[in-house]
C-alpha cells in the first residue's frame, strides 16, 4: 500500500534527528573557523529538543506501512534512551573533541546520524529496515572510532572494528536470509507466526545460531566479544562511551525484537544457549577485568560483564524479562556515561589512562572521584545505587528455573566489586603525585552531576521508572 | 506515636553528615561535636522509645509505612519489636561511643566522620526495616564506607590494611550474594503463593511457611551461608580477625559490636521465622558449627599476641554461642541468643575502644612488649579490666546472664555439644585474663611513663559502656523482659508451623 | 540432476560464503580481507535472490533486500579502503598480523 | 522450474566459474590478480541472477560491483603503492587452523542446510515480467524507510571516507 | 523488734559493704583517712545487723527444720509462663548455718579491716585495697544468705573476682600477677563443673531454689534416675574442690599468699575458702540422697588433710606453712561433711576462722617487722613482740587441739563423728594429720618466736590498731570452743542435719587419744627445733629421707604438672588451631582469590591483539553455539542426529 502522509507524524522523531544531523554537517562546513564550538551547542540543544518531542508523543502507538516500522511505547522508550545518552555523551565530550583537530566539523553530524541509526533499529518492524539501521549505526561508529586519523591508535581500532563488523553483519545477513527462506516473510511478527506454526527444521536452527552470533558480536557476548576491549581502548573516550552505551542499548533493543519478537516459537531451543552464553560472558567479563591496569580497558571488560547480566533478562522471554532488560540498560547508561566522562576528562587533563595515575583523585577533584565511584558501584550492584534494583529485577525472572545462573550472576557481581574497589582504593587512599586540583568545565560538570543524581535517584526510589518501563514492556507484546 | 520517630532516629546521623559537608576541613573540634550531636539525638530518642515500648502488647510498634516500589511490593516499613529495639539501642550506644573513641583522629577527620555517620545509619537501618528489600538495601550499603575507612585510616600489622579491607568487603559481599539469591528465590516463590508481590517480613513469613519442605531447606541453606558469613560462623570466620586488626578503632567497634549482630538478627528474624522447616533441618548442623566456632576461636584467641586479634577471635567465639542458641529454636535459646548479641556488642565495643586508646598512646598492640600500665594509666586500665572480665562472662556484668540462659537452652537440647561450649568459658578466662594481666599488671615499663591517662571526651566510651555493662549485669530483667516480649510471639509462630510439619 | 532446485543455490551460496570466510581468516593483507568480506556478502545475495525466486516470486522481497545489501557493501568497501589508506599514512604495516598494539 | 537442459548446463558452468574465481582470489599471491578474479566472479554471479529471473539485479551487480567496487579497490591498492605487488597477498600464521574451522563450518552448514526440505515450501508461481518498475514502485512505497536510511548511510560513508583518507594539510587548521 | 527487722531484711547485711565499695570507688578515693573510717564503720554496722539476725535465728528453734525464706527481688524471668520457663529471683534463706556464717564472716571481716588500716598505711593503693575488701565482704555475705543456687553462683564468682584483685594487689610483682591469674583460672575450671551441676539441676528439677530442690530431691525418683543424680552431686562438688582448696585443685591457695597479709587472713583463711564447705553444707540433702557422693566428699577431705599436712612440715615460709595448714583444716571440714556430721564441720569452721585469722594477722605483723617471710631467718621474736607472739601461741595451741582451746573441741567432734560413722581408715588418717598439725605448727613457733635472735632483724611491736584485733581473735580462739563442748552441746542443738545430735554422751577414748597425739607432736617439734639449737638433728633427718623431703618440699610436683599441662596441651593446641586457621581456612580463602586472579590473567592473554584471531574465536564460538543448540534443544537432538545419520 502506498505511503500515506498522515502517518508521517509517527516518525517525527526520526525525521528531526536526520534533519539535525544533516544541518550540523552543513553548518560545520559553512561556519567560520572559531564558530566550531557552537556546533556542539547546537547538537546538544537539538538532541534535548528531540527528546522533548519524543517524550511528548509517548503514547502514540501505531505501525507504519503495515508493520514495516513499529512505533510503540517500547520503541519510544528506547528512542528516549538513545537521545539522552547521545546528549550526555556530546555534553561530556565538548573539550575532548576540540583537540581532535580539523575533523571536528563532521564529528557531531555523524554522531547524530548514528543515533538515528539506533532509532531505526529500535522500531524496525522487518528485517530490511532492521539491517539498514544496524549498518547506518555501525558505519558511523567506524568513522567516529577512527578520529583523529592522524593518531595510529584509533585507526588501528577502526580497521579492526570495520573488518570484524563487516564479517559479523555478513553472518547476521546469512541468518536473516535463511529465516526469510524458511518462512517466506521478512516482517518480524509474521515470521513469529510462521515459526510458531511450522516445525523446527535444521536450517532454522542454523539461522538462529547465525543470528545469535551476529547480534552477540554487537552486544559483545563472550565468544564474540574479542573486538570490544581493543576498540574501546583505541577509540577516543567519548566515542567509547557512546559505543558502550548507545550501540549496546540499540543492539539489545534489536535482540529483544528478534528473539522475543520473532522467534518465541522455538524459545526452548535458544533459551538454554542464551543462558549459557550469558553466564560465560559474566564470568569472563569479570575475571579478565581483574588484572587490567588501563581504566578504559577495565571499563570495557566491565561493560562486557554488564552485557552478560542484561542477557539474563532474555532467557525467560517473558514480559518481566523485557522489563528487566530495559530497566537495567537505562541505569547502565548513566553509570557508563559517568565513568567514561570522568576517564575522558582525566585523559584530557593529564593525558593518561593508567589507573595508577588516578592516585589521590578524591583530593584533586572530589566530584570526579565520587562520580567514578558511584558509577562503578552501581555497575557492581551495591544497594543504594541503581545497579542493585536492576539486578534484582533481572535475576528474579530466572530464579525459578535457571537458579545456577542467578548464582553465577550474583557471585560474579560481588567479585566485580574487587576491581572496582581497587580503583576506589587508588583514588581515595593514595596521595596524588601532583596535587593541583582539576578544574571542571561547566558542561562536563553538568554531565557528571546528571549521571550521579540519576544513579542515586533510580537506586533509592525506582518506583516511577519501573511504572514507565512496565507500560513500555507491555506494549511490546501486544501487536 | 504519630510523630515518625524511627525515620528521625535513622536520619539524624545522616543529617549530621550532611552538615559536616559544609564545615571546612580544619575545624576538627566543630566536626567532632556535630557528629557527636547527631548520634546523641538518635541515642536519646532510642532510649525514649525503649522505655515507653509497652512490652505486654509486644509486636511491631512505632510503625511508619509508605509504598516504595509497587511491582515488587516493597514498602518503606520501619517498625520496632522486642528483638529489634535492643539492637537499635545497641547500635546507637556503640555509634555514640565510637565517635568519642576516635576523638583524636588527625588526618582528614571530616571524611572520617561522614563515613562513620553513614555507617551508623546503614547499620541502624537494618534493625528498623521490616521489609526484606529495604533490609537488604541497608545490609549492603554498609560495606563500602567500611572499606574506605579501613583503607585510609586502618593499620597494617600482620596483614596490610588493603588486604584486610578487601578481604572484609569481598567476603561479606559474597556472603550477601548467596543471601540475595535466597531472598530473590523466596520472593518469587512467595509471589506464587500469596498472589500479590509483598516484601514485608510478615507476608514473607506467611508465604515461607507454606513452601515445600525441600524448598525451605535449600533456601535456608543459602540464608545460613549469607548470615553465617556475617556472624562469622565457623568455616566462614576468617575475615573477622584480620578485618578487625586492620580497621580503625571506630570501625572495629561498630563492626564487632553491631554489624555481626545483623547476621544473628537476620538469622532469627528472617531465616528462622520465614523458613521454619529449613531451620529445623539445619539446626543440628548450626549447633555443631557454632560449637566448633566457640572452641576453635577460643583456642585461636589464646595463641594471639596482638590485642585486636585476641578480641577478634573472642568475638568469633562468642558468636558461636549465639549460633548454637539459635539452633535450639526454643524460647530460652532465642532469648539467650538475642541477649548475648546485645551483651557481646557492648563488651566488644568497650574492649576495642580501650585497645584503640592504648594503641594511640603506646603505638603498639603487641602484648609481649607491654606491661605494667595499671599504674601509669589507671582509668584506661580500669576500662580494659572491665572489658576483659566482661568477655569472660563474670556474673554481675551484662555478659553472664545471657550466656547462662544460652547454657540452659542448649544443655537440654544438645547435651554433648553444650559441655564443650561451657568448657569454652575456661579458655575464655585464660585468654581474657592473659590479655588483661599482660598489659596492665607486672613491672611498669619506663618508656611508658610519659603516658597521660584518658581524660575528657575519651572517657565517654568507658563511662557509657561501663554503665550499661554493670547495670545490665545487676538488673538483667531490663534487657530480658524486652527481648522476651519479642521472642515469645516469634516462637509461637515457628512452633505452630513446626507442629503442622509444613505441607510437603 | 535433471532440474536446478533451491538446494543447489543454497549449496552454492554456502560454499562461496565459506571461501570468503577462509579468505577473511587467512589472508594477511587488509585489502584482501575486505575483498573476501565482499564475497561473503555476495554469497548472501545469491541466497536472497534464490529464495525470492523460489519462495516468494510474487513480491520481490529477496531482490529488494539484495539491492540494499549491495548498497551497504559498497559503502563498506569505501570506508574500509579509506581506513586502510589512513593506516598506510600513519605508516603502520598494512599486514593485519602486525597491527596488535591494542591487546590484553 | 526450468526443465530444459540449457539452464542446467548454464547453472553448472556459472557455478564453476564463480567458485573457481573465488578460490583463485584467495589463492593467488598478487593482490591485483585477485582483484581481477573478483571482477570475474561478480560477472558470473550476474549470470546466475539472470538464471533466477532477477534481471534488474544482474544489471546492478555488473554496474556496481564489477565496475565501481573493483575499480575502487584497484585505486586503493595503487594509493598504498606497495613496492612489489608480488608478495602482497600472503597467508598469515593461522591459515591451517582457519582452514580447519572453515571446513567444519562448511560441513555443519552443508548438512543443516541440505537436510532442510526446502522443496515443500517452494511455490511455483512464475516471476512477473516487468520486474524493473515493480521494484522501483516498491522501493519508494513499501520500503521507503530503508531507502532513506540507505541514502543517509551512503552520505555518511562518503563523508567518512573523505575525512579519513584526505591529506592532512600541514598547518591543520584546528 | 529490731531483731525481727534484721531477720526480715537480712539482705541489708551484704548491701552495706557494697554501698561502701561504691562510695569509696567514686567519692572518697583520694582521702585515705576517710576511706578507712568509712569502710570499717560500714563493716561494723553490717556486723551488728548480722549478729542481730543470728541472735534472732538462735532464739527460735524451729528455723532449723524449715528455714525462713523470702524473695526480695525478681531477677530474671524468661519464656512462656507455665511452659519451659526460667524464673530466677534473689532471695534470703536464714537458718542456723547461714546465721552462724553471717555473723562469723562479718565479725572477722570487721576486725581484719581494722587491722589492715594499720598494715596498709602508706601504700599507694590504700583506698583501692579497702574498696576491694568491702566488695569482697559484700559478695561473701550475699553468698551466705542466698536462697537460690544461681544467686550463690553469682556471689561465688564475685568472691573469686575479689580474690583475683586482692592477690594481684601488688600488681608490679610478676609473681603476684601470675598467682592471681592462677587462682582465678583454677576457680574458673571448678566453676565449669559447678555450672554444669547447676544446669543439670535446673533442667531436671526445673528450679534453682534450694528449698524447692530440697523437697524435689527427697523424692527424686519421679524426676530422674539415681545415676544422673550422682553425676549432678559430683559435678556440684567439683566447685568446692577448687574454692576450698581440696586435693587436685588446691595449687592456687599457697601461691595466693602473694597478696597482702590481711587479704590472706580474711580470704584465704576465714571466709572465702570456707565458701566451698558452706555450699556442700547447704546442699547436704543432695549429697545425703547419694551415699556414693558422700563417700567421695569424705575421702577427698581426709586425703587433702593428710596431703597438706605432709607438705606443711617441710615448708620454710611462714605464710606458706599457714596456707597448707588451712588446706589441711579445710580437708578436715570436708571430711566432717563427708561422714554426715554438719555440726562438727560447722563447729570446726567457726573455731578455725578465729585461730587461723589470728595466726595470719600475727604472721603479718611479724613479716611487717622482720621484712622476710623465711622462718629460718627469724628467731626470738617473743621478747620484742610479746603481744603478737603470745596471741600466735594461743592460736598454735588452738589449732593443734590442746583442750581448753577452741581447736580441740571442734577437731575432736570431727574425729568422733568419723569414728561413729564407721570410716576407720579416715579416722586413722585424721588422727595422724592431727599429730602432723601439732608438729609443723610448733616447729613454726619454735623457729620463729623462740630460739636465739638473729642480729640483722630488730623487730618492734606493731601499733594498737593491729594488736587489738589480735587480742580479740585470741579471745575468740580460746572461748570459741566452749559452745560445742560435748557436755552441754549448745552447738549441736543449733546446727544439725537430720536428727539432732544426742547430747551428753562423751567419747572419752577419742578425746584422750587426740590430746596425746597433739602433745606428742609438740614434743617432737620441741626436740628437733628448740632443744638442739643448731637444728642438727633436723638436718640429718632431712638428708636421711632425702627423697621424701624433696618430694614434700616441692609440694609433690603438682604445680609443675599443672604448668606443664597448661603450657604444652593448652597453649600447644592453641598454636596448632591458630596455624590451622591461618594456613588452611585462610589458605582456602586466599586460594580462591588467587585462582580468580590466575584465570583472569590466563583469559587476558587470549586477547592477542590480532584481528584475525578474534575472527577465528568468533567462528569457533559460532560452531560451539551450533553444537550446543543442536544437542540441547528438546526435539532438535533427534532431528539433527536423524539428519546426520
Amino acid at each position: 500500500m502506498p505511503f500515506d502522509a498522515s502517518s508521517l507524524s509517527l516518525i517525527t522523531v526520526e525525521i528531526l534527528t536526520a534533519a539535525l544531523g544533516l544541518a550540523v554537517l552543513v553548518l560545520g562546513v559553512i561556519a567560520p573557523g572559531r564558530g566550531r564550538y557552537g556546533l556542539a551547542g547546537v547538537t546538544v540543544l537539538g538532541l534535548i529538543g528531540i527528546t522533548g518531542v519524543a517524550i511528548s508523543n509517548w503514547g502514540a502507538n501505531g505501525s507504519l506501512i503495515s508493520g514495516m516500522y513499529l512505533v510503540d511505547n517500547y520503541a519510544a522508550f528506547w528512542k528516549i534512551t538513545f537521545l539522552v545518552s547521545a546528549a550526555l555523551v556530546v555534553l561530556g565530550s565538548m573539550r575532548y573533541v576540540d583537540n581532535l583537530g580539523s575533523t571536528q566539523k563532521e564529528y557531531y553530524g555523524i554522531l547524530t546520524l548514528a543515533t538515528l541509526g539506533m532509532m531505526v533499529m529500535a522500531s524496525a518492524g522487518d528485517f530490511i529496515t532492521l539491517y539498514m539501521g544496524l549498518e547506518l549505526m555501525t558505519i558511523s561508529f567506524v568513522i567516529l572510532v577512527c578520529l583523529p586519523s592522524t593518531n595510529p591508535r584509533p585507526v588501528e581500532a577502526g580497521i579492526k572494528y570495520i573488518l570484524l563488523a563487516g564479517m559479523s553483519s555478513a553472518v547476521l545477513l546469512y541468518g536473516l536470509s535463511l529465516i526469510y527462506g524458511l518462512t517466506g516473510e521478512i516482517k518480524i511478527y509474521e515470521v513469529a507466526r510462521a515459526v510458531a506454526s511450522g516445525d523446527v527444521s535444521p536450517a532454522l536452527i542454523l539461522g538462529t545460531v547465525l543470528l545469535v552470533a551476529g547480534l552477540g558480536f554487537k552486544i559483545s557476548a563472550v565468544p564474540f566479544h574479542m573486538w570490544s576491549p581493543d576498540v574501546y581502548e583505541g577509540a577516543p573516550t567519548p566515542i567509547t562511551a557512546f559505543l558502550a552505551v548507545g550501540s549496546k542499548a540499540a543492539s539489545f533493543a534489536l535482540v529483544i525484537r528478534i528473539f522475543i519478537g520473532a522467534l518465541p516459537g522455538i524459545w526452548q531451543h535458544w533459551a538454554l544457549v542464551v543462558a549459557i552464553l550469558s553466564a560465560v560472558t559474566i564470568i569472563v567479563g569479570n575475571l579478565v577485568a581483574i588484572p587490567q591496569d588501563n581504566i578504559k580497558r577495565l571499563l570495557a571488560y566491565s561493560s562486557i560483564a554488564q552485557a552478560g547480566y542484561i542477557m539474563v533478562g532474555l532467557v525467560t522471554a517473558t514480559e518481566a524479562g523485557v522489563k528487566g532488560i530495559m530497566f537495567y540498560v537505562f541505569l547502565y547508561i548513566f553509570a557508563t556515561v559517568g565513568a567514561f566522562t570522568v576517564a575522558g576528562y582525566f585523559y584530557n587533563k593529564t593525558g593518561s589512562d593508567k589507573i595508577k595515575d588516578y592516585a589521590g583523585l578524591s583530593q584533586r577533584s572530589p566530584l570526579m572521584a565520587a562520580v567514578m565511584l558511584v558509577s562503578m558501584l552501581s555497575m557492581a550492584g551495591i544497594p543504594p545505587l541503581a545497579g542493585f534494583v536492576g539486578k534484582f529485577y533481572l535475576f528474579s525472572t530466572i530464579v525459578s528455573d535457571y537458579l545456577w545462573l542467578a548464582f553465577v550472576g550474583l557471585i560474579m557481581s560481588m567479585v566485580s566489586v574487587y576491581y572496582y574497589l581497587r580503583v576506589a582504593l587508588v583514588m581515595y587512599r593514595d596521595e596524588p603525585n601532583d596535587p593541583s586540583p582539576i578544574k571542571l568545565t561547566s558542561p562536563v560538570a553538568i554531565t557528571l552531576i546528571v549521571t550521579l543524581v540519576a544513579t542515586l535517584f533510580i537506586g533509592i526510589s525506582p518506583g516511577p521508572l519501573s511504572e514507565v518501563i512496565n507500560s513500555a514492556a507491555h506494549s511490546f507484546f501486544i501487536q | 506515636m504519630s510523630f515518625p520517630v524511627l525515620p528521625v532516629i535513622l536520619l539524624a546521623p545522616v543529617a549530621a553528615a550532611v552538615v559536616l559537608l559544609f564545615i571546612p576541613k580544619e575545624e576538627h573540634r566543630l566536626i567532632k561535636s556535630v557528629a557527636a550531636l547527631g548520634t546523641f539525638v538518635s541515642l536519646f530518642l532510642t532510649l525514649v522509645i525503649y522505655f515507653n515500648y509497652n512490652q505486654d502488647v509486644g509486636g511491631l510498634q512505632f510503625v511508619t509505612q509508605r509504598d516504595w516500589i509497587k511491582d515488587l511490593g516493597v514498602t518503606l516499613f520501619f517498625a520496632v519489636d522486642g528483638i529489634s529495639l535492643p539492637m537499635v539501642l545497641l547500635t546507637n550506644l556503640i555509634g555514640f561511643c565510637a565517635i568519642f573513641a576516635s576523638w583524636n583522629i588527625s588526618n582528614r577527620p571530616r571524611e572520617f566522620f561522614i563515613l562513620l555517620l553513614i555507617l551508623i545509619t546503614g547499620v541502624m537501618g537494618t534493625f528498623i526495616a521490616h521489609d526484606l528489600f529495604i533490609f537488604l538495601l541497608f545490609y549492603e550499603v554498609v560495606v563500602i564506607p567500611i572499606y574506605i575507612m579501613v583503607v585510609i585510616w586502618g593499620s597494617s600489622k600482620r596483614v596490610t590494611k588493603e588486604y584486610a579491607g578487601m578481604k572484609l568487603t569481598i567476603y561479606l559481599l559474597i556472603g550477601s550474594g548467596f543471601l540475595l539469591v535466597g531472598v530473590i528465590a523466596l520472593f518469587v516463590k512467595s509471589v506464587g503463593v500469596l498472589g500479590a508481590p509483598d516484601m514485608s517480613f510478615s507476608a514473607l513469613a506467611e508465604a515461607g511457611a507454606q513452601l515445600s519442605n525441600f524448598d525451605q531447606i535449600w533456601l535456608f541453606a543459602l540464608m545460613l551461608f549469607g548470615f553465617g558469613s556475617l556472624i562469622s560462623m565457623w568455616p566462614f570466620h576468617s575475615w573477622s580477625p584480620d578485618g578487625y586488626a586492620g580497621a580503625p578503632t571506630a570501625v572495629s567497634m561498630i563492626h564487632a559490636g553491631v554489624l555481626k549482630k545483623i547476621g544473628g538478627y537476620g538469622l532469627i528474624k528472617i531465616a528462622v521465622v520465614m523458613l521454619p522447616l529449613g531451620a529445623q533441618f539445619w539446626a543440628p548442623w548450626m549447633a555443631v558449627l557454632g560449637i566448633a566456632g566457640v572452641a576453635y576461636a577460643a583456642f585461636g584467641a589464646l595463641a594471639q599476641k596482638d590485642l585486636k586479634y585476641v578480641v577478634g577471635y573472642s568475638s568469633v567465639s562468642h558468636m558461636g554461642y549465639v549460633i548454637i542458641a539459635v539452633a535450639c529454636l526454643d524460647v530460652i535459646g532465642l532469648n539467650g541468643a538475642v541477649a548475648n548479641m546485645f551483651a557481646h556488642g557492648i563488651m566488644a565495643a568497650l574492649f576495642f575502644s580501650m585497645i584503640g586508646f592504648l594503641y594511640e598512646k603506646t603505638h603498639t598492640r603487641w602484648m609481649p612488649d607491654m606491661g605494667g600500665l595499671g599504674r601509669q594509666t589507671p582509668k584506661l586500665a580500669a576500662g580494659f579490666m572491665l572489658a576483659a572480665l566482661a568477655s569472660l562472662g563474670l556474673p554481675g556484668l551484662v555478659t553472664f546472664v545471657p550466656e547462662f540462659t544460652i547454657f540452659v537452652g542448649i544443655f537440654s537440647k544438645y547435651g554433648g555439644l553444650a559441655v564443650i561450649g561451657i568448657a569454652g568459658i575456661i579458655i575464655t578466662a585464660l585468654y581474657a585474663l592473659r590479655a588483661g594481666a599482660h598489659t596492665l599488671f607486672g613491672p611498669p615499663r619506663p618508656e611508658y611513663d610519659h603516658l597521660e591517662d584518658i581524660k575528657g571526651p575519651e572517657l565517654v566510651p568507658l563511662v557509657v559502656l561501663g554503665f550499661v555493662l554493670v547495670v545490665g549485669g545487676v538488673l538483667p530483667s531490663l534487657l530480658f523482659d524486652m527481648i522476651n516480649s519479642g521472642v515469645v510471639p516469634l516462637h509461637a509462630e515457628i512452633s505452630n508451623v513446626l507442629q503442622l510439619g509444613g505441607n510437603l | 540432476m535433471v532440474t536446478i532446485s533451491l538446494t543447489h543455490y543454497v549449496m552454492l551460496s554456502a560454499i562461496l560464503f565459506s571461501i570468503g570466510l577462509f579468505g577473511v581468516l587467512a589472508k594477511k593483507n587488509a585489502v584482501s580481507v575486505l575483498i573476501c568480506i565482499e564475497l561473503m556478502l555476495n554469497a548472501v545475495n545469491i541466497n536472497f535472490i534464490a529464495f525470492s525466486k523460489y519462495i516468494t516470486p510474487a513480491d520481490f522481497m529477496g531482490q529488494i533486500f539484495a539491492i540494499f545489501v549491495i548498497t551497504v557493501a559498497a559503502a563498506e568497501v569505501g570506508v574500509g579502503l579509506a581506513i586502510i589508506i589512513a593506516i598506510y599514512r600513519n605508516n603502520l604495516p598494512v599486514d593485519l598480523d602486525e597491527i596488535d598494539w591494542l591487546k590484553w | 522450474m526450468e526443465t530444459c537442459i540449457y539452464n542446467v548446463i548454464a547453472f553448472y558452468m556459472l557455478a564453476a566459474v564463480i567458485l573457481g574465481s573465488a578460490v583463485m582470489i584467495v589463492a593467488v599471491r598478487n593482490i591485483v590478480h585477485s582483484v581481477l578474479f573478483l571482477a570475474a566472479c561478480f560477472i558470473s554471479m550476474a549470470g546466475i541472477y539472470l538464471l533466477l529471473d532477477a534481471v534488474y539485479l544482474a544489471i546492478i551487480q555488473v554496474l556496481i560491483y564489477a565496475g565501481a567496487v573493483c575499480i575502487m579497490i584497484i585505486f586503493g591498492i595503487m594509493l598504498i603503492r606497495r613496492a612489489d605487488m608480488k608478495e602482497s597477498n600472503l597467508f598469515n600464521k593461522q591459515t591451517k587452523l582457519a582452514a580447519g574451522v572453515v571446513a567444519m563450518t562448511l560441513a555443519v552448514y552443508g548438512i543443516l542446510a541440505g537436510k532442510t526440505a526446502w522443496t515443500d515450501v517452494t511455490s511455483n508461481v512464475p516471476v512477473p515480467a516487468d520486474s524493473l518498475d515493480k521494484i522501483g514502485g516498491l522501493l519508494l512505497s513499501q520500503y521507503v524507510i530503508p531507502f532513506e536510511v540507505a541514502a543517509l548511510l551512503l552520505t555518511v560513508a562518503l563523508i567518512g571516507a573523505i575525512m579519513l583518507a584526505r591529506e592532512v594539510k600541514a598547518d591543520g587548521d584546528n | 523488734m529490731l531483731v525481727e527487722f534484721a531477720m526480715h531484711h537480712a539482705w541489708l547485711v551484704p548491701l552495706i559493704p557494697a554501698l561502701s565499695f561504691l562510695i569509696i570507688v567514686f567519692l572518697t578515693r583520694p582521702f585515705e583517712k576517710l576511706t578507712a573510717f568509712l569502710s570499717v564503720s560500714f563493716m561494723a554496722i553490717s556486723c551488728f545487723f548480722a549478729s542481730l539476725a543470728a541472735y534472732g535465728v538462735f532464739n527460735n528453734h524451729e528455723l532449723a527444720e524449715h528455714p525462713l525464706v523470702y524473695n526480695f527481688f525478681n531477677w530474671l524471668s524468661i519464656g512462656i509462663p507455665g511452659a519451659n520457663e526460667l524464673q530466677i529471683n534473689l532471695g534470703v534463706q536464714l537458718d542456723p548455718t547461714s546465721a552462724m556464717m553471717l555473723f562469723m564472716v562479718s565479725f572477722v571481716a570487721t576486725f581484719i579491716q581494722l587491722y589492715s588500716v594499720g598494715y596498709m598505711k602508706g601504700d599507694p593503693g590504700f583506698s583501692t585495697f579497702f574498696s576491694y575488701v568491702s566488695l569482697f565482704a559484700a559478695s561473701m555475705l550475699l553468698l551466705v544468705i542466698s536462697s537460690n543456687l544461681l544467686e550463690m553462683f553469682v556471689a561465688w564468682e564475685g568472691v573469686g573476682l575479689c580474690s583475683y584483685l586482692l592477690i594481684g594487689f601488688y600488681s608490679h610483682k610478676i609473681s603476684a600477677r601470675e598467682a592471681a591469674k592462677k587462682a582465678f583460672v583454677t576457680c574458673r575450671v571448678a566453676d565449669f563443673g559447678l555450672l554444669l551441676g547447676i544446669l543439670g539441676l535446673v533442667i531436671t528439677f526445673g528450679t534453682l531454689d534450694i528449698m524447692e530442690l530440697n523437697d524435689k530431691i527427697n523424692n527424686f525418683k519421679e524426676y530422674t534416675s539415681y545415676g544422673t543424680l550422682t553425676l549432678l552431686a559430683v559435678l556440684v562438688f567439683i566447685g568446692p574442690i577448687a574454692k576450698s582448696g581440696q586435693f587436685p585443685l588446691h595449687v592456687w591457695l599457697p601461691d595466693a599468699m602473694e597478696g597482702p597479709t590481711p587479704v590472706s587472713a580474711l580470704i584465704h583463711a576465714a571466709t572465702m575458702v570456707v565458701a566451698g564447705v558452706y555450699l556442700v553444707a547447704r546442699m547436704m540433702f543432695l549429697f545425703d540422697a547419694v551415699p556414693a557422693a558422700m563417700n567421695m566428699v569424705a575421702i577427698t577431705g581426709g586425703f587433702t588433710a593428710l596431703f597438706a599436712a605432709l607438705i606443711a612440715i617441710t615448708q620454710t615460709e611462714i605464710k606458706r606453712i599457714l596456707a597448707y595448714s588451712t588446706v589441711s583444716q579445710l580437708g578436715y571440714m570436708m571430711l566432717a561433711l563427708g561422714v554426715g556430721s554438719l555440726t562438727a564441720s560447722m563447729f570446726h569452721m567457726w573455731t578455725h576462722a578465729f585461730f587461723k585469722a589470728l595466726m595470719f594477722l600475727a604472721a603479718g605483723s611479724v613479716i611487717h617487722a622482720v621484712h622476710t617471710p623465711n622462718v629460718w631467718k627469724m628467731g626470738g621474736i617473743v621478747k620484742k613482740m610479746p603481744v603478737t607472739s603470745w596471741t600466735f601461741v594461743v592460736g598454735g595451741l588452738a589449732i593443734s587441739g590442746i583442750p581448753p582451746f577452741a581447736g580441740f573441741w571442734s577437731k575432736d567432734e570431727i574425729l568422733v563423728a568419723t569414728m561413729n560413722s564407721g570410716h576407720y581408715v579416715l579416722y586413722a588418717m585424721g588422727a595422724f594429720t592431727a599429730f602432723l598439725t601439732a608438729f609443723y605448727m610448733w616447729r613454726l613457733i619454735f623457729l620463729a618466736f623462740y630460739g636465739k635472735e638473729k642480729p640483722e632483724n630488730h623487730p618492734h611491736e606493731s601499733p594498737w590498731t593491729m594488736c587489738v584485733p589480735l587480742v580479740v581473735l585470741a579471745v575468740g580462739a580460746t572461748v570459741g570452743g566452749f559452745f560445742g563442748m560435748p557436755w552441754n552441746n549448745m552447738w549441736a542443738h543449733w546446727i544439725f542435719f537430720g536428727e539432732p545430735h544426742h547430747a551428753g554422751h562423751v567419747a572419752w577414748g577419742a578425746m584422750i587419744s587426740s590430746v596425746a597425739l597433739a602433745v606428742a607432736g609438740i614434743y617432737l617439734a620441741y626436740r628437733l627445733y628448740l632443744k638442739d639449737t643448731e637444728k642438727v638433728k633436723a638436718r640429718q633427718l632431712a638428708e636421711k629421707y632425702q627423697f621424701w623431703y624433696q618430694l614434700s618440699f616441692n609440694k609433690f610436683y603438682i604445680d609443675e604438672i599443672f604448668l606443664w599441662f597448661n603450657h604444652t596441651v593448652v597453649d600447644g593446641s592453641a598454636k596448632l588451631m591458630y596455624l590451622f586457621d591461618i594456613y588452611v581456612v585462610d589458605g582456602i580463602v586466599n586460594g580462591l582469590g588467587g585462582f580468580a586472579r590466575l584465570t583472569g590473567d590466563g583469559l587476558r592473554v587470549l586477547q592477542t591483539g590480532s584481528m584475525q584471531n578474534y575472527a577465528l574465536v568468533f567462528f569457533l564460538g559460532v560452531l560451539a553455539v551450533t553444537i550446543l543448540m543442536a544437542f540441547t534443544g528438546p526435539s532438535a537432538a533427534g532431528l539433527v542426529l536423524g539428519g546426520v545419520m
